[in-house]
């Protein structure tokens, strides 16, 4: 994933990748019309980095030390270690850009109001139903957006938003489920788009314990595991499958592994090298929320079971699941959209100190390929190092990643200019515009 | 219904709502899991999650915390959500304005077909009528909210696409649309009552016509249709009011599944919505306006039934 | 007993009742060995079958056999529900027996409480135990039950209270009996016809709020065949094959309808006057 | 030819009621004629049949009645041959007919002027304003004080008589040529009653209406009828003129019916007790409120007894009388621990200050038989159970095992050994009303308060069941607090009687001395008056 200019024009690293410099457009204007300067940016990542303001970006936007307005148009980042994808990284959805005044300021007026500096202006919002917002008329670029208002209409029941589009009374959806699909491409007036990503669905194990710190134990259950069927449970189809690395086409570093086969008779005998020779029992733990997660559960443990393994399949609330099982579970489903690199994926969950750390492998040479690979800005060097971490991820299978989900969605067919970013987080209403024919709305 | 009496009725409808208050505000505390986890999600870290606690005012002892929220109410400050920041009570009156528009639509489309069914069964009870209606009835009260509403989808949205399957319009904004979203909810939940309703102005129309007076009024050689229709039916309809009345609260708060569905956001949603959420002033308020309004409700019931039956006095 | 089952047989809603409640015990007890296919064996290739030789009712979203789910899936649910059931009939009746009996402050207070418990909808009720005990067939049961009590309470009270003034119950108080005996021998087992017939119904309902509950994925867990759950799970796949949804309706529906009727006809069979 | 001079005549009318068990003959070819201005008793007890010929001439019979022959005419005219559209024509507008309880003929939900005007409006083509007007007059005419202000209550919010008197208006505003009394006094109070019986005579006089009066109280249609026919399981035993028959029955089942009557001056205990200084029973200044407690409810506090004072010696019968509401039932009660009371209270020489006080030894000494003998007993116990838990509670029974003084028991209240293992409902009134007897002497009792025992009984059972009392109380020497409604039967059974009229003790006088001096107090005396004893006897 290559960064597109937002509010700064251009950007360049120090030698040592430790120093990035952002040169910001000139006259930019918040959504109330206050100018938007270099301080404003400081302020806000400043906020950002606060833990008291507990914003969820402040792991996500890679080791920045502190950000400085060096003048009204330039913003110099300090960042603890040398960083090739900084740029991309802070493209994150959570870190944007508001007046310092507010960033200084009382926080809780973010509450009611939002002021930015995108191509949409906020009008209503209304938890849980319905978020109105309209063109931003100081927005840097005066050609973009073309939509004049945007509404947003909050579906709980996926069913229901299906049935809402082919009915006309919506004109696009953001994402569709798997098995929506389907139904939206047979439907006549609908254009039904598709592309591979990042997204995937996972088996975590705890790797800091029994029986999951055992190697051979892991091997064993990736080895009963038939993922092109769990492409069809999972996805209807609608994917590609992993090979228990959490990369895919869809990432620049990718690189291909030899596909796993079901090996039955293999697992049996890697079990009971592990001491379980006459089964496992375990409990795999899914989270009601996305759906997807109890499906892979229930199919891993009718996939187990011929080979000793014993899952039982416990689901509980998203909120519980948080609070007592994420990173502390032994057994249990993950779920992530794609990261826009591949740095970003692997410190987010499988170097020892990745920020979520779900697995505690904390295996030190992966540490060390990332951390390299990281520092590094030669493209074919970056390339062998994320491939060797990927093969070691392939072997010692800290999670089964056996599936990764295309995005799926659709639109009217007057909808143009509409393209779905494998991201899963980035949707570019700006760049949409609506052909004739297109139904007069509000 | 002298003043005494309802001064008496509205202490023992503010200690049902404290009781209630209690009931929810206890078990919430021992829920797992708090608002502050729901609301950083995948990005909790401990000092984090410590400090967005400190801020929501977790941390306290859940008695404080229940006496803070019960000194704010009496002061008619509800407090605002912890997911939102908005304040609790008009997104709650809210709610309940939509609960109270889909519980009206659905009690008068039930009214308008329940009291005829029921009276014509028992008029002609045993007769073909009456047996098809005791199956249809039967069929009626048995169905769960969520297989009604299932079937009606798949009968009137998808096969038949009369209606959109869900989506809330707000009569506000377009009545036609809104209407039109509203019509296959509106029709579950009527089927539901129209069934339970029907049933029991049956039996009571069954009950009033082996009465005394009726034979009495029959024996003054009155015309049939005076004796059923004037004698039976004024004393059948009495007890009506009484169930019309608890429906409301059973619709309010009942259909939670309905308004799952269909994505109504009334009382019901709002309320899984902040369980799942851990959203505790949002649940509170929630919950002590469902018990009110239940309350009101009962009350409504019992100042209507001594309205028209003279024999009630409350003394 | 058996003058009361063959006064049950002669009304329709009692021999129909009576039918249908039969066929769902013998899929109760028996199911699992009437299941043609295992309940649990997932097959990628026969993934949404319509009904067919093969599978008589038809495949699920992983090619599980639907007609076994649901033989299975009686037990899960029916039995489940008549446990609540009865757990909340017997709570609910001591409570209202005992309270009509004792009377004064202690009645007036329990009324109270009762009414308060029973403002909060059960099924909210039901939603805040199973999320404080978490989720499993087990705390749907507990949660079903208490929101059952209160309820059952009230009708048990009422009935007791209509034999509390009877002359037999007087008489009792007046030769000097004891409390227990008084409630034991003379109260429960005049007001004991009422409060099953009440508890008949409350299978229905029972049974209902118990598939309600797994649909909001309160009650069973996966891969359980429970039916609340099956047609929670086919909801996502309602258009990819109905039959997924329709079996496990048809079924609640079923018993629900066959325990209305039941109910019906007791009442007419134990009602002293008839 | 002259119109029929019989406003109604049956001929050998026959019917059958088809039940489960079979069919059950229920009126047994019944002739009965009724000229006009005449009135005919129809005299019987419960299911003797007398209110299925109501039932019949109302052309009102129920789904499952059968009529299998005979004929019922009005003025010549056979009312069976008449469709649905014609008798409706007729009810009311020329056969009027007039119920036993009040309240339950009246739409709880209407305001009295209402129910007559829809009545006149129906039948006699006047408009409402008029109808109203015409009902005003009706109201004033059967003695209804301020008859606007009736016009607009509910039915509860007038007495039993009032309403009553607003049926007995609706039945003759149109003045029919036929009216069936069905029991009009039986539901009312006794001074109340009297006033309707009178009512009724000077109407029917009046009007000339032909009528007839279906009682089970012989006493009632001596005073009113010029006719009697008593009938007796569906069969018309005796007919004639009122004098023949009560005078000179020709048949032994209306003789029986006369004899069971009671009469005051026949009296079956030896009038004197000797009043020996230790008394049973010694009564100071009870005073007995009823209603719990309420947590939000107010307490209703209204008394039931006043500042009652009275003395019992053993083995005496002291009767209390008075009407529905005057607290002799609620005195019954609080001896019994049944409601809480005031004021001091000696059994036996002990004092007992409330219930708590009332251990096992006093709840042995003291024993009660209610009223409704079907409520007395537990539905769901067999015989045998009922009578041996007095033995089981109080051990009684000594050496005898159980079973057998359970036995000797029902011999003593003269009912077959093998009852033991029957249900209640299997028995009837009368046998029901002999186990719970059984029950309180099981105990061994030194007072028995009969609270009522006879009144939902048939004339004939509750002779036998006074006799029943009468004996065992000569064989156990045991005394009795009589309470009844009827002041003859209490004549004839109490050694000392007290009046009780709205929670306060009126009068106390010896029967002798009543007979002999006439009662002390009014009230007593407009009582006396007001219960009409048997015209011939």
């Amino acid at each position: 994933m290559t960064p597109e200019p937002d509010l700064a024009e251009s950007w360049a690293p120090s030698a040592d990748l430790a120093e990035w410099t952002f040169k910001l457009r000139p006259n930019l204007l918040f959504h109330d019309g206050t100018p938007c300067t270099a301080a404003d940016v400081a302020a806000s990542f400043e906020a950002m980095l606060n833990p008291q303001t507990a914003s969820p970006a402040r792991n996500n936007i890679g080791p920045v030390e502190g950000v400085t307005a060096s003048d009204s148009a330039t913003v110099v980042f300090k960042l603890r270690a040398p960083y090739a994808d900084l740029p991309v990284m802070l493209a994150y959805t959570n870190a944007r850009i508001i007046p310092a005044a507010i960033a200084r300021g009382e926080m809780t007026r973010l509450d009611r109001e939002a002021i930015g500096t995108g191509p949409f202006r906020l009008i209503s919002y209304e938890p849980d139903r319905l978020i109105v917002v309209q063109r931003n008329d100081r927005y840097y670029d005066p050609a973009r957006p073309y939509l004049d208002r945007v509404e947003v209409v909050v579906y709980p029941d996926p069913t229901a938003e299906g049935s809402a589009l082919i009915s006309g009374a919506t004109d696009m959806m953001l994402s569709a489920l798997p098995t929506e699909y389907a139904r939206l491409q047979r439907a006549q007036g609908l254009r039904a788009l598709r592309t591979p990503s990042g997204q995937f669905c996972n088996v975590n194990f705890g790797c800091d314990a029994p029986p999951f710190n055992d190697m051979r134990v892991r091997q064993a259950l990736a080895l009963c595991v038939d993922r092109a069927a769990l492409v069809d449970f999972v996805a209807e189809g609608f994917g590609t499958q992993g090979q228990d690395t959490p990369l895919n086409p869809a990432y620049t570093y990718f690189v291909e592994q030899p596909a796993k086969k079901v090996d039955i008779a293999g697992a049996r005998r890697l079990l009971s090298e592990a001491g379980h020779a006459n089964g496992l029992k375990a409990t795999l733990i899914a989270s009601d929320r996305p759906a997807v997660r109890t499906q892979l559960a229930v199919a891993i443990r009718e996939m187990s079971l011929p080979a000793g393994f014993d899952v039982a399949v416990q689901t509980m609330p998203h909120a519980t699941y948080l609070d007592q099982v994420w990173r502390k579970g032994s057994f249990y489903i993950g779920f992530y959209n794609m990261q826009p690199t591949a740095d970003g994926i692997f410190s987010l969950l499988y170097t020892s100190n990745a920020a979520w750390n779900e697995t505690r492998w904390n295996n030190a040479a992966f540490d060390r390929l990332v951390a390299e690979a990281r520092a590094t800005v030669d493209q074919s060097r970056r390339r062998e190092l994320y491939g060797q971490a990927q093969a070691l991820m392939y072997k010692e299978v800290p999670s089964i990643i056996p599936v990764f989900f295309d995005l799926l969605t659709a639109t009217r067919d007057y909808v143009e200019g509409y393209r779905l970013h494998p991201r899963g987080a980035v949707f570019r209403l700006d760049q949409v515009w609506l052909r004739d024919g297109a139904p007069r709305r509000g | 219904m002298s003043a005494s009496y309802l001064a008496r009725r509205l202490l023992a409808m503010v200690y049902t709502l404290l009781v209630v208050s209690i009931i929810v505000f206890g078990v919430t505390q021992i829920l797992p899991a708090d608002a502050a986890t729901v609301i950083m999600g995948e990005n909790a870290t401990p000092e984090q999650l410590a400090a967005l606690r400190d801020r929501l005012g977790l941390n306290d002892l859940g008695v404080v915390q229940y006496l803070r929220w019960l000194s704010g109410v009496l002061t008619g400050e509800f407090g605002a959500s912890m997911r939102t920041g908005q304040p609790v009570l008009p997104t709650i009156l809210e709610a309940l304005s939509r609960s109270l528009t889909l519980a009206a639509l659905s009690i008068a489309l039930m009214l308008v077909v329940a009291l005829p069914l029921g009276i014509l069964a028992a008029t002609k009870r045993g007769g073909p009528v009456d047996v098809l209606f005791g199956l249809v009835s039967y069929v009626g009260v048995s169905l769960p909210e969520f297989v009604t509403a299932t079937l009606v989808i798949l009968l009137l949205a998808d096969w038949l696409q009369l209606l959109p399957a869900t989506g809330y319009v707000p009569l506000t904004d377009n009545l036609w649309v809104g209407l039109r979203h509203l019509a296959l909810p509106v029709l579950t939940i009527s089927i539901i009552l129209i069934a339970h309703v029907s049933r029991m102005v049956r039996s009571e129309m069954v009950d009033a016509l082996h009465s005394d007076y009726v034979r009495a009024a029959r024996l003054k050689g009155l015309s049939e249709n005076r004796v059923v229709y004037v004698h039976a039916l004024r004393n059948a309809l009495l007890p009506t009011i009484t169930i019309v009345a608890l429906d409301v609260g059973y619709v309010l708060g009942g259909i939670i599944v309905v308004e799952e569905i269909f994505a109504i956001p009334g009382l019901g949603r709002q309320l899984i919505v902040s369980i799942q959420a851990r959203d505790l002033p949002m649940i509170q308020a929630g919950a002590v306006v469902l018990a009110s309004t239940y309350a009101v409700m009962n009350l409504v019931a019992d100042f209507g039934y001594a309205l028209l039956d003279k024999r009630i006095q409350y003394g | 007993m058996a003058e009361v089952l063959r006064r049950l047989v002669r009304t329709p809603q009692g021999a129909i009742g009576l039918a249908i409640i039969a066929l769902v015990l013998i899929a109760v007890l028996f199911g699992p060995w009437l299941a043609p296919r295992d309940p649990f064996a997932i097959s990628p290739l026969q993934r949404y079958r319509p009904p067919g030789p093969v599978n008589f009712l038809g495949t699920d979203h992983l090619g599980r056999d639907l007609l076994s789910r649901v033989l299975h899936g009686a037990s899960a649910t029916v039995a489940m529900a008549i446990i609540a059931t009865l757990a909340g009939t017997l709570a609910g009746s001591l409570i209202g027996t005992g309270s009509a009996y004792l009377g004064g402050r202690v009645d007036e207070l329990m009324m109270r409480t009762v009414d308060a418990v029973m403002a909060i909808p059960s099924l909210l009720m039901s939603l805040l135990v199973v999320s404080m005990l978490g989720r499993s067939a087990t705390n749907a049961v507990i949660a079903i039950a208490i929101a059952f009590t209160p309820g059952m309470a009230r009708i048990s009270r009422s009935v007791a209270l209509a034999v509390r003034k009877q002359d037999y119950v007087s008489a009792a108080i007046a030769r000097g009996e004891g409390a227990g005996f008084v409630i034991l021998r003379e109260m429960l087992p005049n007001a004991l016809a009422p409060i099953i017939v009440e508890m008949t119904i409350r299978f229905a309902f029972s049974v209902m709020l118990f598939s309600t509950l797994s649909f909001l994925g309160l009650g069973a867990q996966p891969p359980t065949p429970e039916w609340g759950l099956m047609v929670s799970e086919a909801r996502r796949f309602m258009h990819l094959s109905s039959w997924m949804i329709l079996w496990p309706c048809i079924s609640i529906a079923l018993v629900a309808v066959g325990f209305n009727l039941l109910g019906d006809g007791l009442r007419d069979a134990l009602n002293p006057r008839t | 030819m002259a119109t029929e001079a019989n406003v109604l005549s049956v001929e050998g009318y026959t019917l059958d009621y088809v039940t489960r068990a079979g069919p059950i003959r229920a009126l047994d070819s019944v002739d009965l004629r009724i000229a006009r201005g005449e009135v005919v008793g129809l005299v019987g007890e419960s299911g003797s049949g007398k209110t299925s010929l109501a039932w019949a001439i109302m052309r009102a019979l129920a789904s499952n009645a059968v009529e299998l022959a005979g004929s019922l005419k009005l003025s010549g005219q056979d009312l069976r041959q008449l469709g649905p559209g014609a008798v409706r024509a007729i009810r009311g507008r020329r056969i009027g007919m007039i119920f036993q309880d009040p309240s339950a003929s009246l739409n709880p939900t209407m305001t009295l002027g209402a129910q007559i005007t829809e009545a006149l409006v129906a039948h006699m083509g006047l408009r409402t304003k008029a109808a109203r007007e015409a009902g005003k007059q009706l109201f004033a005419k059967v003695g209804l004080s301020d008859p606007a202000a009736i016009m607009r209550r509910y039915p509860h919010e007038a007495s039993g008589g009032e309403k009553q008197r607003v049926v007995i208006a609706t039945a003759f505003a149109c003045r029919p040529e036929l009216i069936l009394f069905d029991e009009p006094t039986t539901a009312l109070d006794v001074i109340t009653a009297r006033q309707i019986l009178d009512l009724l005579r000077d109407l029917q006089a009046e009007t000339a209406v032909a009528s007839l009066y279906i009682s089970h109280d012989l006493a009632v249609v001596s005073r009113i009828a010029q006719r009697v026919a008593v009938i007796h399981r569906g069969r018309i035993v005796d007919e004639g003129s009122v004098p023949n028959v009560f005078t000179a029955p020709s048949d032994s089942y209306t003789r029986a019916l006369l004899d069971a009557v009671p009469k005051p001056e026949r009296r079956l205990v030896s009038s004197t007790v000797t009043m020996s200084e230790k008394r049973l029973v010694e009564v100071r200044g009870l005073t007995v409120r009823y209603g719990r407690p309420q947590f939000f409810g107010k307490s209703l506090g209204t008394a039931g007894a006043r500042d009652v004072s009275f003395d019992l010696a053993p083995g005496e019968i002291l009767g209390i009388v008075g009407e529905s509401g005057s607290g002799k039932s609620t005195l019954a009660r609080a001896l019994t621990g049944l409601a809480p009371f005031t004021g001091t209270l000696l059994v036996g020489g002990r004092e007992i200050a409330s219930i708590a006080d009332m251990d096992s030894a006093y709840r042995r000494t003291v024993q009660i038989v209610f009223q409704h003998p079907d409520a007395s007993l537990n539905p769901r116990q067999r015989i045998g159970d009922i009578l041996a838990r007095p033995f089981a509670l109080y051990g009684r029974a000594g050496t005898q095992p159980i079973r057998s003084a359970v036995r000797d028991m029902l011999e003593a209240v003269q009912l077959p050994p093998d009852y033991v293992d029957r249900f209640p409902h299997q028995l009837s009134g009368g046998e029901k009303q002999r186990v719970a007897i059984a029950r309180a002497f099981a105990a061994g009792p030194a007072l028995v308060i009969c609270d009522e025992v006879t009144s939902s009984l048939d004339v004939s059972v509750q002779a036998a069941v006074i006799d029943l009392l009468v004996e065992l109380r000569r064989e156990t020497g045991t005394a009795y607090l009589f309470i009844s409604h009827d002041i003859n039967l209490v004549r004839q059974i109490a050694h000392r009687i007290i009046v009780m009229h709205r929670g306060e003790l009126v009068e106390a006088i010896s029967a002798d001395d009543l007979a002999a001096r006439g009662p002390s107090h009014p009230y007593t005396a407009r009582l006396i008056a007001a219960v009409p004893t048997l015209l011939a006897a």
